[in-house]
């Protein structure tokens, strides 16, 4: 098909770019410049979707942001589809592959056309609420047939190829929208020298100018724009984001803006280095709305037909894409600037069947041009309703009297194929209200202009000033207050001359009456994308849905993804007059973020994939990787888990690594273990103040285990810290908790304690920790340190500083395993040669790396917690067993101890941490698993407490595990149970939690 | 009450829809009632219908400052289970979930209380040791549920990313069957439908601005349009319980903090079930209409703007995007907040308070929706009796000076 | 015996060090965007009140600068490379020539009295220097703080976040800046970089 | 997304470098051990919550590491001034009814 409503002359497009394109799987042409939109029009296509409901056929309404029906599923392969484009904001490029996305078997016959126009009638909103009930089990495949013919597009089902970025932008003046009242407003505060960003939505810049029949400086007014942005691109500080659509505005004036990089060029972008979009987050110091405003459609019924449009889109389409949608066109308008679509449809060559004004007597310069030209005017009258079904074929027009809501006079039946309407104008407030603040009804313009926002001006047709003159002036001084409110100094710009018009007010009117009652007359929409009718609206107002909300929420006004910038006002103002309130009575819309739709790529940005979340590594985490570690995530660190050898599985690699530790050696990577340097006089009372145990005795070079509770006496932490010198301490806390306990001495010190003379450094990355534990742990320090670790000179809990493998190392022989363990901690640049060095004596030794899991299996052999694992934020050290840490008799009262003193801390059958042994050994309990004492009784079971951690100990030659349990600590010798989800119950004996060496024997040698 | 029915609504298309009747009265305020509600949200109509229908109390007002059903009734993302970890939360939740089964018939009114699952997904080892606790749990407590592997969930869930490779991979799942969503609007408005039949009076556009109390007894409150009487006072306002205390001179365990969600624009159904992770942060179910239904975080600090900050939504679909790859051109169209009321512990209020015959239904955080039958229906029990319910006793607000809490953030995580 | 534990970390040159990219490959790119990094540094972290003359006279004699007591400032010894960082009220950063902490720390304890720490953090922290026209670039892409030369004007120190990790960021001179990154999350930032400079064709050395 | 006033480097940063930390100006009790149930159930858990002027504890985490107070309208989100610890807020829900502003 040719382009058959494609002008000879004019518009912003380059006819020397021609692209080929598809559109439901058939072949067009357009030019470099169009709009898929404006690219369909211009090959009269006509019905580009079908309704989300009824299923009946749309066609193209509007030319931009507002548009609800030209909804299309993008993409020529399945990586890149995207659902959803609004054709009339997509550019159009070589090799664009178009669908709609409703419409079976296609949207010219739609088989569910039938459905719609037979169930029509019973699908009023909420009908859904009212049946599907009977019988109960039935509704959940009824859903699966609501939910099938609900979407718009659909997914991709492959990942996306693109990429997408961030971009964090700071400046003195945003100013949102590059229409008249936008590039007057950047330019004057550009010139200041202020930072300012100006940012627009559509593929150029100059908005309503791009299309306006008034001339600047005499002459066109694209040619002012080109002048403008020309000098905006000069100055070093103004950023110009074209293709950029300002979708919130948060508070404290933080904007985000979407900036499509390629997404006007092909489906994926053409370099791989290119971002598909880009996210810029504004903090601005002043904002300047100039987002303009929206026409409004007047609702008559049938106004859904292909060929129903917007004035002002009917203007957009001839003069910026030379494209003229129809061959005979009806007005109907409640306004001057309905003319310009008549003026411009004329001066294109083709027929104006008449401009239906509703005022009685319209005067304005507009109208006179058009009598001028000859062009049939009917004055007080409207169009009621659209012949047709698929193409509008006629217009039906009565005079109307908007304030009785009825029709006057006689009726007259207009042929024509295109009726475009307009019922005055909906400023864009959308980014205003944002944060909360509510939009104001003014009843002279017709429309809702912002409110209140700190550090925002609107300006131009967003605040209801429609004049071009008025509209320039006004960017400029708020420019200029905005780049003045920064701290600049400014000068101001001339204006460009605009000639006068003389405009005749409009008149109030959004739904047109019909000559039958609203709920008998044929469909008349207010929002086409969710099916939403005039008559819905009243029945919903019947049915006591009487807050705008509701009414909302009942009909799904303003859901669609145009979010109702068409609908919206017009099913207020039904709502309105159904309940005999004003507008404003009525309420506002609550505006929310997105102004228009974002994928969630965009969103997302570069943080995803292997970007998601940071991965810390350990100066040995090359070594793991070659070693052929597989990793567990604790907190964002990749600790070894376990070290497979050849095929073995993580149980074998397991028991192996637990027997080299208990019988040789063993060396883990320790180093994710939080260190907090700690200095100062005060520091030994600071940490007896957080810790529940008592430090006042402990001597220099020695270590000692602390526990950490907060102030409610639950665990929160626990590590080993260790005195260097009186003043000097060095606390280890879990690998999850490092940050946290961080920001809790710290908490603590600034806003509680700060007379305590006390400084804490992470050194967390700083050193690196080797953990060498096993009987042969000592002969193989020995070989490469020069410290002395004899028995008696270097006990258990003592630290030691010295050379490791030539490099000066903090040793401390605490253990965690039981065994003869050396924590060797050095500079981490230094680690992965000292580790090597160890390695060199592996053989000799039968050094073997663990990891994790086997940390797990010795510890947990020993009884020693893992908070967070064995304890869950309600358990408190006496719960633990663990009296001997808790200092009872401190004088200052730590953090937690009180708490431990409240009646529920003090009850005796409170869950305490035992050791559990399976009755037969060779069963591993399941962590998690619950503890009964009475196997048969019914479900509701009483559960007495669970499995905290459990594991095969090779040692042991058994299954063992750690449990919390009512009573736990009287009940040793008692069996207890676990009734599983297989159905089997297994049994265990509550024994002690400590299963090996309970006289620390070994870890003492 | 008009009844409805498939065989209404043909009858009513025959006569173009003109003759369907209200679905509630606009009354004027009485001057006294036998029990004022205050908050015609979710649980405060649910409260007001179960003291009609279960004990006899119909004279009751419900007093709504704003519109019924909009406040976090209207705002959350519609996921209802059952699945709490401690035997009194569970026990909780699970009789909310009995009440949802039969719901849509009991209002007559269809809540499309969809049972399409849910899965809690796990990613770490303790994330794991943390489900199988749970729905262990869960089952000796008589509540569906099961610990699925990675296979089994991607089984469930096709488009989930369970490559091992993902940042941090899915090592499985909890599983509850009976778990899903249901349409939020809906169940405020068949709620307040079956309330207004029986005679309770739902007075929207009030506000209420004090209490009145006598000798430590409550008599009424002071609203916007006068003094209206009842020595029974339920305060169910979730997002203002801590404003409706003070009136009475009392103060909660409360913060409340912006709770943000967020839908796609409506795509073709693709997610069958609803996916929780609350170690991403990330939670997604597709509504009937075909949106993707996306919770984000609590932002930290607090706040009564139904709004929060935007690092959380872009947080929340970060995760959205690790989780599920494909969703990647899948465009945001709107995002929103509510306003939760978060105990110390993740669990609910439902108590008794100082004031005589005043008591309050506070403190849920982001799990209400859920629980909106079962707390209607405890809370009317307490209110009618003047004693907690013995499903409510644990949550009484002594529990915070006993220590004796339920702590429920495990379970009740970020995700909802 | 001294109150405060202090040894001398670094071994002899015989000891191979290394930095925290050393498993990263560098990128070979162009000039738009190069990053490099300088491993091996000295980092102290100084606590102290900044009323303590002797904390300043002590920075003054053993480091050559002034304490920088305005906040977000850094001052730099040109003669030595060394320099001091306002980190917080009591807080600064002093980043030396390789193997002079020790040395450093040592003179700064004699020399300061009251109430103070020292804490070498070199092991856990490493220094990329950037420049290129894209540096800006990058930083924005990066970073929430407003990088604009009006606002971060050589001499200005700050830390931040950096994508989903926290930096400091530094201007010594005009054609340079510099990022101070923990070692834990160093390979993260050098994929966030490399990943954020594609476009920008950046050169890597490690 | 807020813009908060760091009082200790006397800029302002964006919201991405703070935590908040609850309700400000909370002493721990003096004597807890002579303090009733009541009261440690007080100090632990029961917080104003106000709608409108709020003073709250924050922390510049991935900047200066200091923790300091906002006053902060929480349905407005304004933030009204920041002040370091140990001082006392220049701007209450009292002295704005009595200056007459909201």
């Amino acid at each position: 098909m040719s382009q058959v409503n494609r002008l000879g002359l004019g518009g912003c497009i380059d006819r020397t770019q021609t692209y080929t394109f598809t559109f439901n799987g058939n072949q067009y042409t357009g030019f470099k410049g169009d709009t898929l939109a404006s690219a369909l029009l211009a090959n009269g296509v006509s019905i580009v979707n079908r309704s989300f409901k009824y299923s009946r056929p749309r066609g193209i309404v509007a030319a931009g942001a507002e548009e609800p029906n030209a909804i299309m599923q993008l993409g020529a392969t399945e990586a890149a589809q995207v659902p959803n484009i609004r054709a009339t904001q997509q550019a159009l490029y070589s090799g664009l592959a178009a669908r709609s996305t409703n419409g079976w078997p296609n949207v010219e016959n739609d088989a569910m056309g039938l459905v719609g126009k037979l169930g029509g009638p019973m699908m009023g909103p909420g009908f859904y609420y009212k049946t599907f009930m009977a019988p109960a089990s039935m509704w959940m495949t009824y859903e699966k047939l609501i939910r099938k013919a609900a979407g718009l597009g659909r997914s991709p089902k492959e990942k996306d190829p693109d990429q997408y970025d961030h971009y964090h932008r700071h400046c003195d003046v945003l100013v949102i929208g590059a229409g008249p009242a936008g590039l007057s407003a950047a330019l004057a505060a550009g010139r200041s020298g202020a930072r300012v960003i100006l940012c627009d939505e559509q593929e150029q810049m100059g908005g309503h100018l791009l299309d306006t029949r008034d001339q600047l400086n005499g002459q066109a007014a694209n040619l002012w724009v080109t002048q403008v942005l020309a000098e905006l691109a000069s100055m070093p500080e103004v950023l110009l984001l074209p293709r950029t659509t300002a979708n919130g505005l948060h508070d404290h004036n933080f904007a985000t803006l979407h900036e499509r990089r390629t997404e006007h060029l092909a489906d994926t972008a053409p370099d791989a280095n290119q971002v598909r979009s880009r996210m810029h987050h504004v903090r601005a110091h002043q904002v300047i709305l100039a987002t303009g405003a929206h026409e409004r459609p007047l609702v008559y019924a049938n106004n859904d037909v292909p060929g129903n449009m917007i004035c002002g889109a009917v203007s957009t389409y001839i003069r910026r894409y030379a494209v003229i949608p129809g061959q005979r066109l009806v007005v109907t308008t409640t306004n001057d600037d309905g003319y310009r679509a008549a003026l411009d449809w004329t001066e294109a060559g083709r027929e104006v069947v008449a401009i239906v004004d509703a005022r009685p007597n319209p005067e304005g310069d507009c109208v006179k041009e058009a009598r001028k030209k000859g062009i049939r005017i009917i004055t007080g009258s409207a169009v009621f309703e659209a012949k047709g079904t698929k193409r509008v074929t006629g217009a039906r027009v009565s005079g109307v009297d908007p304030a009785t809501f009825t029709l006057t006079g006689t009726k007259e039946d207009l042929a024509c194929d295109t009726i475009a309407s307009s019922g005055g104008f909906s400023p864009v407030v959308h980014l205003s209200a944002h944060t909360g603040t509510r939009p104001i009804w003014r009843d002279d313009i017709i429309g809702f202009i912002p409110g209140n926002v700190k550090g925002l001006t609107p300006v131009g047709a967003v605040k209801g000033v429609y004049a071009l003159d008025r509209i320039l002036a006004e960017g400029a001084e708020a420019g200029s207050k905005a780049a003045l409110a920064s701290g600049f100094s400014v000068s101001g710009i001339e204006l460009p001359s605009v000639t006068k018009q003389l405009e005749s007010k409009p008149i109030a009117l959004f739904q047109v009456p019909h000559e039958k009652p609203t709920m008998r007359a044929p469909k008349q929409f207010v929002d086409l994308q969710n099916d939403v009718t005039a008559a819905g609206i009243e029945l919903a107002t019947r049915e006591g849905f009487e807050s705008i909300e509701h009414v909302k929420r009942y009909t799904a006004l303003g859901f669609g993804t145009d979010q109702g910038k068409l609908g919206n006002i017009n099913g207020m103002a039904i709502a309105a007059r159904l309940l005999n309130q004003t507008i404003p009575e009525t309420g506002t819309t609550v505006f929310r973020p997105n102004y228009t739709g974002i994928t969630f790529g965009a969103i997302a940005g570069r943080h995803c994939r292997d970007l998601f979340d940071p991965e810390r590594y350990t100066a040995l985490h090359a070594w793991h990787l070659q070693r052929g570690a597989k990793f567990e995530d604790v907190g964002q660190w990749k600790r070894p888990w376990y070290f497979p050898v050849g095929n073995e599985t993580m149980h074998d690699a397991v028991q192996r690594e637990c027997r080299a530790v208990r019988e040789k050696v063993g060396i883990l990577d320790a180093s994710t273990l939080g260190k907090i340097d700690i200095q100062g006089k005060d520091a030994r009372e600071f940490i007896g103040r957080v810790y529940t145990n008592k430090w006042a005795q402990l001597g220099v070079d020695k270590c000692r285990y602390g526990l950490m509770c907060k102030d409610d006496g639950m665990v929160m932490d626990d590590g080993v810290t260790t005195c260097l010198g009186d003043n000097h301490f060095l606390m280890t806390t879990t690998t999850g908790g490092a940050a946290a306990i961080l920001e809790w001495l710290e908490l603590w010190h600034q806003t509680e304690w700060p007379e305590l003379e006390v400084y804490f450094t992470s050194v967390t990355d700083h050193w690196a920790t080797m953990t060498l534990s096993g009987p042969k742990a000592r002969d193989l320090l020995s070989e490469i340190t020069d410290i002395d670790l004899s028995k008696d000179t270097f006990k258990f809990m003592e630290c030691r500083q010295g050379q490791v493998a030539g490099v000066p190392a903090r040793v401390y022989r605490i253990s965690f395993t039981g065994e003869l363990t050396y924590e060797i901690n050095v500079q981490a640049n230094y680690a992965m040669h000292v580790w090597k060095a160890l390695f060199a004596h592996e053989h000799t030794y039968g050094l073997t790396p663990y990891g994790t899991e086997t940390m797990h299996v010795l510890r947990a052999e020993k009884g020693f917690i893992i908070v967070g694992q064995d304890t869950d934020g309600s358990v408190t050290p006496e719960d633990l067993g663990m009296q001997w840490c808790v200092g009872y008799d401190k004088p200052f009262s730590w953090i937690g101890q009180r708490a431990l003193s409240r009646p529920d801390t003090r009850r005796e059958d409170r869950k305490q941490l035992v050791g559990l042994k399976p009755v037969d050994p060779k069963v591993v309990l399941q962590e998690g698993a619950q503890i009964v004492l009475d196997p048969t009784q019914s479900i509701p079971m009483k559960m007495v407490g669970h499995v905290t951690s459990s594991y095969f100990s090779p040692t042991l030659g058994h299954g063992f595990a750690l449990a919390l349990l009512v009573s736990g600590s009287k009940r040793m010798g008692e069996k207890v149970y676990m009734p599983m989800a297989d159905g089997k119950v297994i049994e265990a004996e509550v024994v002690s939690p400590i299963f090996l060496d309970p006289k620390g024997v070994r870890q003492n040698v | 009450m008009q009844r409805y029915s498939g065989f209404g609504l043909a009858k009513h298309a025959l006569t173009h829809n003109e003759n369907w009747q209200r679905l509630w009265r606009n009354p004027t305020p009485k001057k006294k009632y036998d029990v004022i509600i205050v908050g015609a949200g979710g649980h405060g109509l649910a409260t007001a219908y179960y003291l009609a229908k279960e004990h006899g109390i119909t004279n009751v007002a419900v007093i709504e400052k704003g519109w019924l059903g909009g406040g976090n009734t209207a705002r959350n993302t519609t996921i209802v289970r059952s699945n709490y970890l401690w035997d009194e939360a569970a026990a909780l939740y699970e009789h909310a979930m009995k009440l949802w089964e039969g719901l849509s018939q009991d209002l007559n009114y269809n809540v499309m209380f969809s049972q399409r699952g849910v899965l809690n997904l796990g990613h770490t080892l303790q994330d794991m040791r943390d489900i199988q606790r749970r729905v262990n749990a869960n089952r000796l407590n008589g509540i569906d549920g099961e610990v699925l592997d990675t296979q089994q969930v991607q089984e469930i869930c096709p488009i989930l990313n369970c490559s091992a490779d993902a940042r941090f991979p899915v090592l499985g799942a909890s599983w509850q069957p009976r778990a899903g969503v249901a349409r939020h609007d809906a169940v405020a408005w068949g709620f307040a439908r079956g309330a207004d039949a029986l005679g309770v009076d739902l007075i929207q556009q009030t506000e209420v601005i004090g209490m009145r109390i006598e000798d430590g007894q409550i008599v009424g409150v002071e609203t916007n349009r006068g003094f209206i009487g009842a020595e029974t006072v339920g305060c169910v306002a979730a997002g203002n319980s801590s404003v409706l205390a003070k009136m009475a001179g009392i103060k909660l365990p409360l913060e409340s903090h912006p709770l943000q969600a967020l839908v796609s624009e409506p795509i073709k159904p693709i997610l069958d079930t609803v996916v929780m992770s609350n170690h991403v942060h990330g939670y997604a179910s597709q509504s009937d209409k075909g949106d993707l239904v996306i919770g984000a975080g609590i932002d930290g600090y607090n706040g009564y703007g139904q709004r929060g900050s935007y690092p959380t939504i872009e947080h929340t679909l970060q995760a959205i995007v690790e989780m599920f790859p494909i969703f990647s051109r899948v465009r945001m169209n709107r995002q929103w907040g509510g306003i939760v009321d978060t105990c110390p512990d993740a669990c609910p209020i439902l108590s008794a308070t100082p004031v005589k015959g005043l008591f309050f239904n506070c403190g849920w955080g982001t799990g209400g929706f859920k629980a909106t039958p079962g707390s209607g229906n405890v809370f009317a029990w307490t209110l009618a009796k003047g004693y907690a319910h013995p499903l409510a006793a644990p949550f009484s607000i002594d529990r915070f000076v006993s220590g004796k809490l339920i702590d429920e953030h495990g379970a009740a995580g970020v995700a909802h | 015996m001294s109150k405060v534990a202090v040894f001398n970390q670094c071994p002899g040159s015989e000891v191979m060090a290394e930095s925290p990219l050393a498993h990263q490959s560098s990128v070979k790119g162009g000039r738009a965007l190069i990053v490099t990094e300088h491993a091996f540094l000295g980092h102290l972290i100084l606590r102290g009140q900044a009323d303590n003359e002797s904390l300043k006279s002590a920075v003054l004699s053993v480091v050559g600068v002034e304490l920088p007591l305005q906040p977000l400032t850094f001052v730099l010894n040109e003669t030595t490379g060394a320099s001091v960082q306002w980190l917080s009220p009591d807080e600064w950063l002093l980043i030396l020539p390789a193997g002079q902490e020790y040395e450093v720390e040592q003179n700064l304890r004699q020399q300061i009295s009251g109430h103070f720490s020292i804490v070498n953090v070199g092991g856990g922290q490493t220094l990329l220097r950037l420049k290129g026209d894209k540096v800006f670039d990058l930083l924005s892409k990066s970073c929430v703080y407003d990088v604009h030369e009006r606002n971060f004007p050589v001499g200005k120190a700050v830390a931040t976040t950096f994508a989903k990790a926290t930096a400091i960021i530094r201007r010594p001179n005009e054609q340079e800046w510099e990022l101070v990154i923990r070692r834990s999350f160093a390979d993260y930032c050098y994929r966030w970089i490399t990943d954020a400079g594609r476009e920008f064709d950046l050169t890597f050395t490690v | 997304m807020l813009h908060i006033f760091c009082p200790y480097c006397g800029e302002h940063r964006e919201e991405a470098e703070f935590r908040p930390k609850g309700q400000a100006h909370i002493a721990r009790p003096l004597s807890p051990e002579q303090c009733s149930d009541e009261e440690w159930a007080e100090y632990l858990f029961f917080r104003d919550n106000p709608r409108g002027i709020h003073h709250e504890l924050w922390v510049h985490a991935t900047g200066c590491r200091k923790f300091f107070n906002v006053t902060r309208h929480t349905v407005s989100y304004e933030i009204l001034e920041t002040y370091k610890m140990g001082e006392k807020p220049k701007v209450t829900a009292e002295s704005l009814a009595k200056g007459g502003r909201s």
